[in-house]
């Protein structure tokens, strides 16, 4: 993996637009084209994701579900310890930062395809499934985690019942998660000559307009990096060693449970390594209004995002490389095994 | 002011600002009510006892929306009546001011 | 033609809307963007007949212009007279409403256009003239409609002439129409290898936008679907038996008078079976303020629309086919009968 | 209130309402009558005597746009008497009402 | 107004409208003043003593923002008090009113 | 060149847009939508620059170089002594308008670019670093002539220090050349697989793109055209004089010192004719607030703009053309002397 490998044009504009904050650049993108590159980039990610699994065994998908719902309930509860014990962070903004941890950035996941597309790497259809899973558990564990801290604290126990109903039908009718749900359905749905038609805006452009929406996302990590004075070096640092402490999880998970191929325990990894900006933050300033938004913005876009982005995929990619090279996954081990 | 008399007539200009989401409640509200005007706007911002709230955040996207109702004083009344026992739980702001409506526009008030 | 064949993705986008809107998910699509790709898609059914009908014949082309014309001031009236006789709505708003469907709607003859490109058939090019056309000639009915329907009620006359200018002139300036028209000339006008140049941006991804425009089409007729009850039955029923009516008369003329091929009779069919939502509604809103707008936009976009987009364009492309398969048009049968 | 004198001059506010159409006529009638500042919110909605209007509405399309003037009380009555008699066409409302405007910017009233 | 007493509180209410280059400093002036709740609307146009300013012109694009802030008298007076020096830098207007604040919502002011 | 080679539909749609202002249609395209497709275009053809920029000698880059600030500075003053001597007009309004002219304008150089594809005219790298860099010479010389101007009028001098370094610091942190110079690093940067997956969108569908942009350019000259008027019948006269006199200097510097092939001086031409929009105006806006800038807007988009675009292109192309078939550059000339 040569240095020019790595120089793949999305995250050189997300540098670009990080550098633009940085010089205090007047440049600035309409907030709707934000929005509007997300519905494109969300649906063109869902329509290949479900074109992928129409081609697969259904079954074969069911381990990849398995381990999002892991994902979204286990790291939550990681970083919620890591962050009372080691951090001393008050339960509720605790609470509210990890329920973050256990859900992912589909910027990063976008990325990294775009990184994996770069080196002409392949990889499995199933875990643009968990993208579309590991929002909704990783709420309901930052609920959880919520009403236990409100108990710690002694406060009044908030109708946590009626919340967490509410924020239930919230993940499952979030517009974000309906559109990823609903163009892997269409993808999953529709025929091979009917596709095609539409494959040129949603496939062929897509690298392209994910360039700009990198872009965007790295002035706007650059603005909440600024904010990095009043979040304090604990939870920097965290934004730091939690994607990767994710990483950890999801390499092994990638590689010795679901023993999927490099590009495939790549992406698992970037998933376990990411943490949410789309159904988490929202849900979480309504559950737990108590926390400070600007920490867990900060944390996701500020620090944890470029990280990921910018040092982490590559680095995880490497790790999945070495990992596929050096062991088997325990699938074949167990097969092998009964085989002799 | 010495313009001729009939030229203006005092009114009260009611001023709520609530969150996007409360902003067809606060509507229905005013229709129930009999309120035949007002004017909304959207995608404002602002700070209040819930934090912040900007319309362009990428994240959070919480915007909220200014109405203005302009009404006679029995009509503010009743308007503030309804409409107070709710404001609890809308949030926001709620304002009641005077002024004095050009006549000549379609009565719509 | 199997169900799969049904499955285009437009119409699914558009159900996905619908869907959407359905369990109440908070997706919305930036109002700006609905314009942005309108735009776009004007210029592109614009620039590619324009391509076409540079190749072909314009005398040709009258007949298509006649047959807009007369579906412009007959369809009109016809649903003048049932929305009177049959469902005793009162004058004004049956005026208005009527206008509505001598028009066409632009979403549902690019999904028809969708819908036969998934097919893989193909289609004359003189339709996309009679889409240009037939917003006017149905604005300037309403108009008479309604002053004939004032002179019932006994109101003092308004001063149609006037009306009837300004509004004519609007018809004429509307942005949407000028931009199909600007579009077909410019189609028209420019050379193969500067086509080439734009064809990409134009034609290779126009039908992965219009999902895009669909699914937002489908959100805005569910809300105005909901809106249903204050319509009434009679008018509800009126919203599906009308495109049916104009269906009958578009099948008849398509393939009878124009001698169109299958997918030909089948657009012609689409657009005497769909209603405006372009010019006609503002201008009704101008020209009878008395008239109700939640009427004619409910049963224009909650009602006519997705009964045409899901339902009516796969029946009425079946229709076409069977009529082309079993009756020679009129034009042959006086050739064959000239020639004998 | 309790500030040093001078700080704060007694004018008018004038907040007027109109249909998306009309505003640039309404600026010409403002510029008319030699007003020196004033402020435009555009895509504002709203429910009048001719219906609701709806800025994001995808057909009708129907923004009004607020356009607010801070003036001195001759400058208001001159503004008023040029624009009342045109406010029955232009259909939306015109309110007047008292502000005190804090010194200190350059004088555009 | 007939309603029930402390229904309304007796406030100010305070109108800042400058380019949108100013709006951070200005919010930073308002929470240095201690306020607890304001409400901006960006996007605005107007004419002032530099010139006209559109936030839909393709080559200028200058916005203005509107402020609204609700608050007490000895608050108004102290905003008025930070904020008058500066406002001959940022230009713009600064509108002092009366209004009444309807209770009901969490205190923001 | 026949006729229908003129016919580039870019520039149709420029006189489009025109048409639609003219006609009062009530076409308008969303204030995003032009923002966006800027963003899209300056990505654009700041990548392609830089991809071509790599392929060749980086020292042949500086002649360009030393071009673009001849003609930022240099065009400038010329057009400032012909407004004052020839045209009388008040001295800051004459800086403000000189400094738009020794500038250059986005969307002329890519009509440019569209109209010698559509030839399939092929051109230099090197014109696309002039794009990048003629806009800050041209503020800071407006700058300069407005001390001037100002000390001329006898007034108490501003300090222009602070307001200079203000402005060169503006002018490098301009968002509109900060995307142009950052996309051009990374079309340079990139390696060609990576490139391949961006292409589509960047360059694919460029030229359609440009046409919605030019579309809208129309309606906005034709909106500034209507303020004709109020400019005075001098200044007209100056914003078509001015471009070509830019024109010759560019023709001259393009062939003779530039020695490049027919589409390089096209190019050049282009530049040296053309007048900024992009950091210009609003840099002078805040330098020189005493200048109306209705009147340099006017000229700017309503005189010169569509003058190049419309009459312009396709004379400075026809002159390049002339002059490349006729003389030898005088590197030419030079080395045909040495050689001797
Ligand atoms: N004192 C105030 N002055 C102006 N606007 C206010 C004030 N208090 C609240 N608001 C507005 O109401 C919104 C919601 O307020 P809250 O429910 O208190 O968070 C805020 O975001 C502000 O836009
Ligand atoms: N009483 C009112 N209070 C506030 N806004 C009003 C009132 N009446 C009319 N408007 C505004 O003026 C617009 C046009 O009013 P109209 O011409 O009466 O339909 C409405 O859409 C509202 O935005
Ligand atoms: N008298 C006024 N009434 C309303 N708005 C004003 C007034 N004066 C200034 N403004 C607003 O303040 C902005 C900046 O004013 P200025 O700094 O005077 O150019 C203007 O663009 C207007 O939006
Ligand atoms: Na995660
Ligand atoms: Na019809
Ligand atoms: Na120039």
């Amino acid at each position: 993996m040569s240095i020019s490998s790595l120089l793949v044009p999305a995250i050189l504009f997300f540098a670009l637009g990080m550098f633009a904050c940085l010089i205090k650049s007047d440049l600035k993108f309409p907030p709707d084209m934000h929005k509007m590159i997300v519905i494109y980039l969300l649906i063109g990610i869902g329509l290949h994701g479900g074109k992928e699994l129409a081609g697969s065994n259904m079954a074969d998908a069911l381990p990849a579900v398995w381990a999002a719902l892991a994902f979204g309930c286990g790291l939550p509860i990681i970083a919620y310890i890591i962050l009372r014990w080691l951090g001393k962070i008050d339960p509720l903004n605790a609470a509210a930062i990890s329920a973050h941890y256990g859900s992912v950035s589909a910027g990063t996941y976008m990325t990294a395809v775009a990184f994996l597309a770069g080196l002409g790497v392949t990889y499995e259809a199933y875990p643009v499934i968990m993208l579309a899973i590991m929002e909704s558990p990783a709420i309901m564990i930052g609920l959880v985690l919520a009403g236990y801290s409100r108990r710690i604290l002694g406060g009044a126990a908030k109708n946590d019942k009626g919340m967490m109903k509410h924020l239930v039908i919230d993940a499952f009718t979030n517009g974000s998660i309906l559109l990823l749900f609903g163009a892997m359905a269409i993808g999953w749905m529709v025929s091979e000559p009917s596709y095609k038609k539409i494959e040129p805006f949603f496939e062929l452009i897509f690298m392209g307009a994910l360039c700009i929406f990198l872009c965007d996302m790295g002035m706007e990590a650059g603005k909440r990096l600024s904010e990095f004075k009043s979040v304090g070096v604990f939870l920097v640092s965290f934004g730091i060693a939690m994607p990767l402490i994710g990483a950890a999880v999801g390499l092994f998970v990638g590689h010795f449970l679901l023993g999927y191929s490099v590009g495939g325990i790549t992406l698992v990894t970037v998933l376990a390594a990411s943490c949410s900006y789309i159904a988490v933050p929202p849900a979480m300033r309504l559950a737990v209004p108590e926390a400070n938004p600007s920490f867990y913005l900060t944390l996701s876009l500020g620090v944890t995002f470029p990280f990921n982005v910018v040092v982490g995929i590559p680095s995880y990619y490497a790790a999945a490389q070495y990992l596929h090279e050096t062991y088997y996954p325990w699938g074949t081990v167990a097969q092998v095994a009964l085989n002799q | 002011m010495a313009l001729e008399p009939g030229m203006l007539l005092r009114m009260k200009r009611i001023d709520v600002v609530v969150t996007g989401e409360s902003l067809e409640h606060v509507i229905k509200m005013f229709k129930d009510a009999q309120v035949r005007g007002y004017t909304v706007i959207k995608e404002a911002g602002g700070l209040g006892s819930t934090g912040e709230r900007n319309p362009e955040d990428y994240i959070l996207r919480e915007p909220n929306a200014v109405i203005v109702v302009a009404c006679e004083e029995t009509q503010a009344e009743k308007i503030v009546k309804i409409l107070q026992p709710e404001l609890k739980r809308f949030g926001g702001m709620c304002l009641v001011s005077d002024c004095e409506w050009v006549t000549g526009p379609a009565v719509s008030y």
